[in-house]
């Protein structure tokens, strides 16, 4: 509605939801929650099919070639839909093997990736407090032409369903970026629950020799930087399609729902929520797009500052959903509640509000006009 | 923060105290989710014999006639060991109502197995068609003979299947004017033909509410509460009063308490931004405090509590919520996981306290009902 | 943030940055009272003499032809130095409408003016009884042969009583249903007979506003612009592109200004919870720079803005007043203080800039109307 | 309405409203902005010959020997009202005089004090970032049996107008309390014009002779911890005041003014914004009523957290007062704006929501039941 999106872009979107709601949108969600997979191959590659997981990377690889718009928007309509495949791990996860090191070894994976055929996910969270702080858990050794890994990495989507990691690691020289299989001796998997019924995981490296290399420090320093920033901006337009279902869902409830004889809807006070709501979808989508619309290595000041923004309006949003549903929206059986638990999941993964202040004034320099 | 126990209270607080930690099953406290009433019956039933069920009870009727002072002492001594929600519909509600709109009969038969726990009441006053706009309700109970004929369906009851009885608003004249003047107060026995119940899951996964059908089930005539058609008053007299416990600060102070556990276990208690937060939460509590307290020295002198009990209720939830939210925003990355996130012995559960907080301002009279009432009765807005 | 100039962008702005540095009067610079018209008309003049005081004119009015990033450049230049605020009703307002709706005589007549600053327009809509309700207006025009006679009051006008002429909305058919079919567009001379001006002095003691009273003012017919009774089209038509600049984020940057160099002179800019504060407030001018960097977009692609004018009003007059008030609290024990705050050459004038930003909210359009707009426009939701 | 005072209270809350009335209530003040002096002598002995001076005096030294609940419902009056009158400090100075030493120079001031013949202000004030540590900014030196005081004072209401100061400064002992007259040798006044159209003043000492000791270090130490903060109290006292004013100014025009054919009070935002401003004078008197209540001497904590709380809710009361207004609430002709002036400096005053946050932090500990 107030987008500049171009009409492949809008095609994009359209195809997008429309794969996700054939898939039968968010009631299938409600049945793979506390599933142990928590999502289902048949529909990941499904997205494979559709492209969604080659949209970074370039034609020549495989890949759509397109940008970070195109990334927001199937992410939005995942958000949109809470469908629990690893859309993001796995699209940013092809871009870091398209812009590594070309071996054979990357060449291939990007291929199955791209088509669906294996799941990889990301394993780059340093510690809470330290956000993108590799340094701190996981080293890497240099041992007789491999790479061993010792530590750990925290917050990794479905880490126990997918079929390895790209891990960040600190050796000597620097951060190194390195393919682990899921099935690498000496890896293993803790998993959480979070409270939309997903998991994630926390891996223990005890001297896990690395499937290859995927970049040497000199390459690793940037790339690493662009794809936690990438993380945050993903993380951020899922937000923002939770968001905007949310609103919807909740628009049309204002619109249905009668007491004292009108339509709920009909009573100022909620229409100026709702409003309020509104210009939340609205400001964070706009935010969005036009750091997208920045280049896809974009600031990790934007970056940050769009993940604490977008992270607390839909907390806020969502919690004012749940509250103009005002009974129904209280119970598991409403969707409504479906979104704010994704918000929580979503607003909290590689750091909260707090947390991306705090790096944006680290990060960035105030300049006037 | 604002009362000092007097020494008679002290030594109450004391005794309390004492007996409470003695006699609490440990596996039922610091529990988020509802226990299974097998379970949970038993401490009503130890309560009970221990004669503290019913703390505001009268003596003629088997309770405490505790003090107000006594009451808020037990209130607080059972959230300090964060003892389970009892189903209390029957001692905190209907018992109330019995003891003021009840005929002999019906105390006699109602309130003693209330004390003992031998019967757990529901409270059946939501409709699905009727929430904020409760006066609209249509379950419709017909008088023939010396009975009525219910039919409709509650939602909302806390715990109706696991309860015996329920206690319900019903409609016994369709035409009344205003809506609220054909409407009475019924007694219904759940184990009667015609009734069913279904449990409903609430936004945490906890079974706490029930929808009840009921279909041409028979209600003998006695258990009318008060007057046909005066239900509505029955319902809604003694309802300010109670708010005072809904509206207790200490459901907000039991939040920061695991938010500084968490935060001294995590770190952040030194950090400034935190404290800050945390400093503005506290003294939003603290004014909270004082609410509550001067509403208890009202009831305390017999004066009515009114308007105000609506002033409690929207600081109480938006309090509740902000310390919920702070709760979430301490745990960071960790603030979607559903593990018990234990620090020493304590489960904090960060995320099953943030949702069950979003109850506070829908159930109860929403927030927006509570203005609503506010803006007429004291600003006197017109409408 | 989010643009760079282009090539011939960053040209014009070096060459209109140097110019206004050599240009724009010490004196003129960092005044948040309005400088009398005499000073102020000095720089006005300037302005025009150089070509710049219309930017989004056309040519062939003696316009720029400015593009619309242009346009954005002079903006944030004057902004730079703390330009004072021109009187641009006509420049802004009447000019573009003149253009669409005025016939060859009006433009000939009243454009050449606007542009030398020879005159000085002021706007009339409001009334006192009619505000957010503007299309229940009460002043009366009527039509006598080739004149109306026009009886009412206008009030909230910038600086009337400096003006010298004013546009206004009058009712010339008090019948109409719906009310704003019976209005129209009128330009009144205020030095005709029967006019008087009364200056408004605002909360920050600024002479900003005026109430103007007509008494049997004759005006002639030739100054209708647009139809009979179709003034309230001509009025709205172009409101929506002009909020573009209203809701800049350049006015919520320069208190951000303010605020840093006011913490830095005094200790805060170190004390980590300012800083938290702070960086919320910069992402939220952030968000407010991508919605406007898209609406500009929009325009400059000749698409409408629609009812995202109302959001990004209401985004940009609450961060200005979130920044406000944090150049309040930053100040702390002399957050009250009307002596200069001065830190080095700047005077940061606490107390009115935080006054004066109550406007925001309220005059074009409050923020209530805003969501009215947005709830029956955007969202459908029923009335 | 929701108060439990007792008659005597609520009849010298009566009275004390009926006198500001009499004397011109708020048109009164607004005549008296940005004058000289700033109030009324004459009016200042009429709350003098009503006691209020000695409130806080024992009745065997003169005064009412009444508590804090009973200076809290002057205050609020006087908040109500906006009488420029120094009434909190010419009280609590009265308050200081009967609890230091007893000397016939104490005395005789009390008496005059108390009696609206002298104006005494209260100097205590430290630092901005200190608060209530005196030790910064004063030095009091004991000089042949004279004490002689070198340094700032900040923070003193309406310094120029008045005969003298109750001064906090600091010696080698520890922390003392005198008399200083205004017109001191080596004492000089800077004036501030406040937003208000009041002043407050820093005075300068340079080797200034005080008039004479009202306590050595032993009493002093906690009566002045005792003054600050019953100033603090007093400041929250008069913001009740202001706010409840403001409040019912606003409730009346909401009923009265039309927009759209109906008064704008019937319109449920306008009216849910209102009941908010209405829970926030409830819960801030509230607030003060159980703080007066713990008797005279109040824990700093308790103090620091009603001058926080009070000032953040008067500054949104207010500044919602004047949107509810809309644009005549945005001229300097309608009285609405005075509170929200006047608000602004008492939330200023001793240091504002934030610093007194700060405050409440550092001294509190947070015990759960």
């Amino acid at each position: 509605m107030d987008l500049l999106l171009s009409a492949e872009q809008e095609q994009l979107q359209t195809s997008a939801s429309k794969l996700l709601a054939e898939q039968g949108g968010v009631k299938r969600m409600r049945h793979l929650r506390r599933t142990s997979a928590g999502f289902e191959r048949s529909v990941h590659e499904k997205m494979a099919s559709a492209g969604w997981f080659g949209v970074l990377v370039p034609p020549e690889q495989g890949g759509l070639g397109l940008g970070l718009t195109e990334l927001a928007l199937l992410l939005m309509e995942t958000g949109r839909a809470l469908a629990p495949e690893p859309v993001a791990p796995t699209a940013i996860a092809a871009y870091a093997l398209s812009g590594g090191v070309r071996s054979a070894e990357s060449s291939s994976l990007l291929e199955q990736v791209v088509a669906g055929e294996k799941i990889v996910s990301l394993a780059v969270e340093g510690d809470g407090s330290e956000l993108d702080d590799t340094r701190a858990s996981l080293a890497a050794m240099f041992t007789s032409g491999r790479i061993v890994l010792d530590g750990t990495r925290a917050g990794v989507p479905l880490a126990s369903a997918c079929d390895g990691f790209i891990v960040a690691a600190w050796s000597k020289d620097g951060p190194v970026l390195c393919y682990v299989s899921r099935s690498a001796s000496g890896l293993t998997v803790e998993e959480h629950e979070t409270v939309d019924g997903r998991t994630y995981g926390t891996l223990t490296f005890r001297a896990v020799p690395a499937d290859h290399l995927i970049a040497a420090p000199a390459l690793a320093a940037p790339l690493l930087q662009a794809l936690y920033d990438m993380m945050l901006i993903a993380t951020a337009a899922e937000l923002v399609g939770v968001m905007s279902a949310a609103l919807d869902m909740t628009v049309e409830y204002l619109k249905i729902r009668k007491q004292f004889g009108k339509p709920i809807g009909s009573f100022q006070a909620l229409q100026h929520r709702a409003v309020d709501n509104l210009v939340q979808v609205i400001s964070t989508r706009t935010l969005l797009f036009q750091i997208c619309d920045q280049g896809i290595v974009a600031s990790s000041e934007m970056a940050s500052a769009l993940k604490a923004y977008t992270a607390g309006e839909a907390l806020a949003l969502t919690k004012s959903a749940i509250q103009m549903h005002g009974a129904i929206g209280f119970t598991d059986e409403h969707d409504v509640g479906l979104y704010l638990k994704r918000a929580m999941w979503l607003a909290a993964y590689l750091g909260n509000e707090t947390a991306h202040r705090k790096r944006f004034d680290r990060l960035s320099q105030f300049e006037p006009v | 923060m604002f009362r000092k126990d007097s020494a008679s209270d002290a030594t109450f607080r004391k005794q309390v105290r004492s007996w409470f930690e003695a006699n609490l099953p440990r596996e039922l406290r610091g529990r988020t989710v509802r226990p299974p009433p097998a379970d949970l019956m038993v401490w009503y039933k130890l309560l009970s014999e221990r004669g503290w069920i019913a703390p505001h009870w009268p003596k003629e009727h088997g309770g405490m006639e505790a003090t107000l002072s006594e009451q808020i002492i037990i209130a607080q001594e059972l959230g300090r060991l964060s003892a389970p929600h009892l189903p209390l519909q029957g001692v905190n509600h209907l018992g109330p109502i019995l003891m003021r709109y009840g005929t002999h009969e019906q105390k006699q038969r109602h309130l003693p197995p209330i004390l003992r726990g031998d019967v757990i009441w529901a409270q059946g006053y939501s409709e699905p068609g009727s929430g904020s706009d409760l006066a609209s309700l249509t379950t419709k109970a017909e008088l023939k003979d010396d009975h009525f004929v219910v039919n409709g369906t509650k939602i909302w009851q806390t715990w109706a299947h696991h309860a015996d009885w329920m206690f319900t608003l019903v409609r016994t004249d369709p035409e009344a004017k205003p809506k609220h003047a054909g409407i009475s107060f019924l007694l219904i026995n759940l184990r009667t033909t015609g009734v069913k119940t279904k449990p409903i899951l609430n936004i945490a996964g906890d079974d706490e509410f029930s929808q009840v059908f009921l279909d041409d089930v028979i209600v003998p005539k006695e258990n009318l509460i008060g007057p046909l058609n005066g239900g509505w008053k029955v319902a809604n007299d003694l309802l300010a009063n109670e708010r005072l416990f809904t509206s207790s600060p200490q459901h907000a102070l039991e939040v920061v308490h695991r938010i500084t556990r968490l935060a001294s276990a995590n770190g952040r208690d030194g950090d400034p931004v935190f404290r800050d937060k945390l400093a503005a939460l506290r003294i939003r509590i603290i004014a909270q405090e004082a609410l509550f307290w001067q509403a208890a020295d009202l009831i305390a002198n017999g004066r009515p509590l009114g308007p105000a009990s609506s002033t409690m209720k929207l600081i109480a939830t938006s309090n509740l919520q902000a310390a919920t939210d702070l709760l979430v925003d301490v745990a960071d990355t960790h603030g979607a996981d559903v593990r018990r996130q234990s620090v020493g012995d304590d489960d904090l559960d960060v995320t099953r306290i943030f949702l069950q907080s979003r109850r506070a301002t829908i159930y109860g009279g929403s927030s927006e009902i509570q203005r609503n009432v506010l803006a007429r009765r004291v600003l006197g807005l017109p409408s």
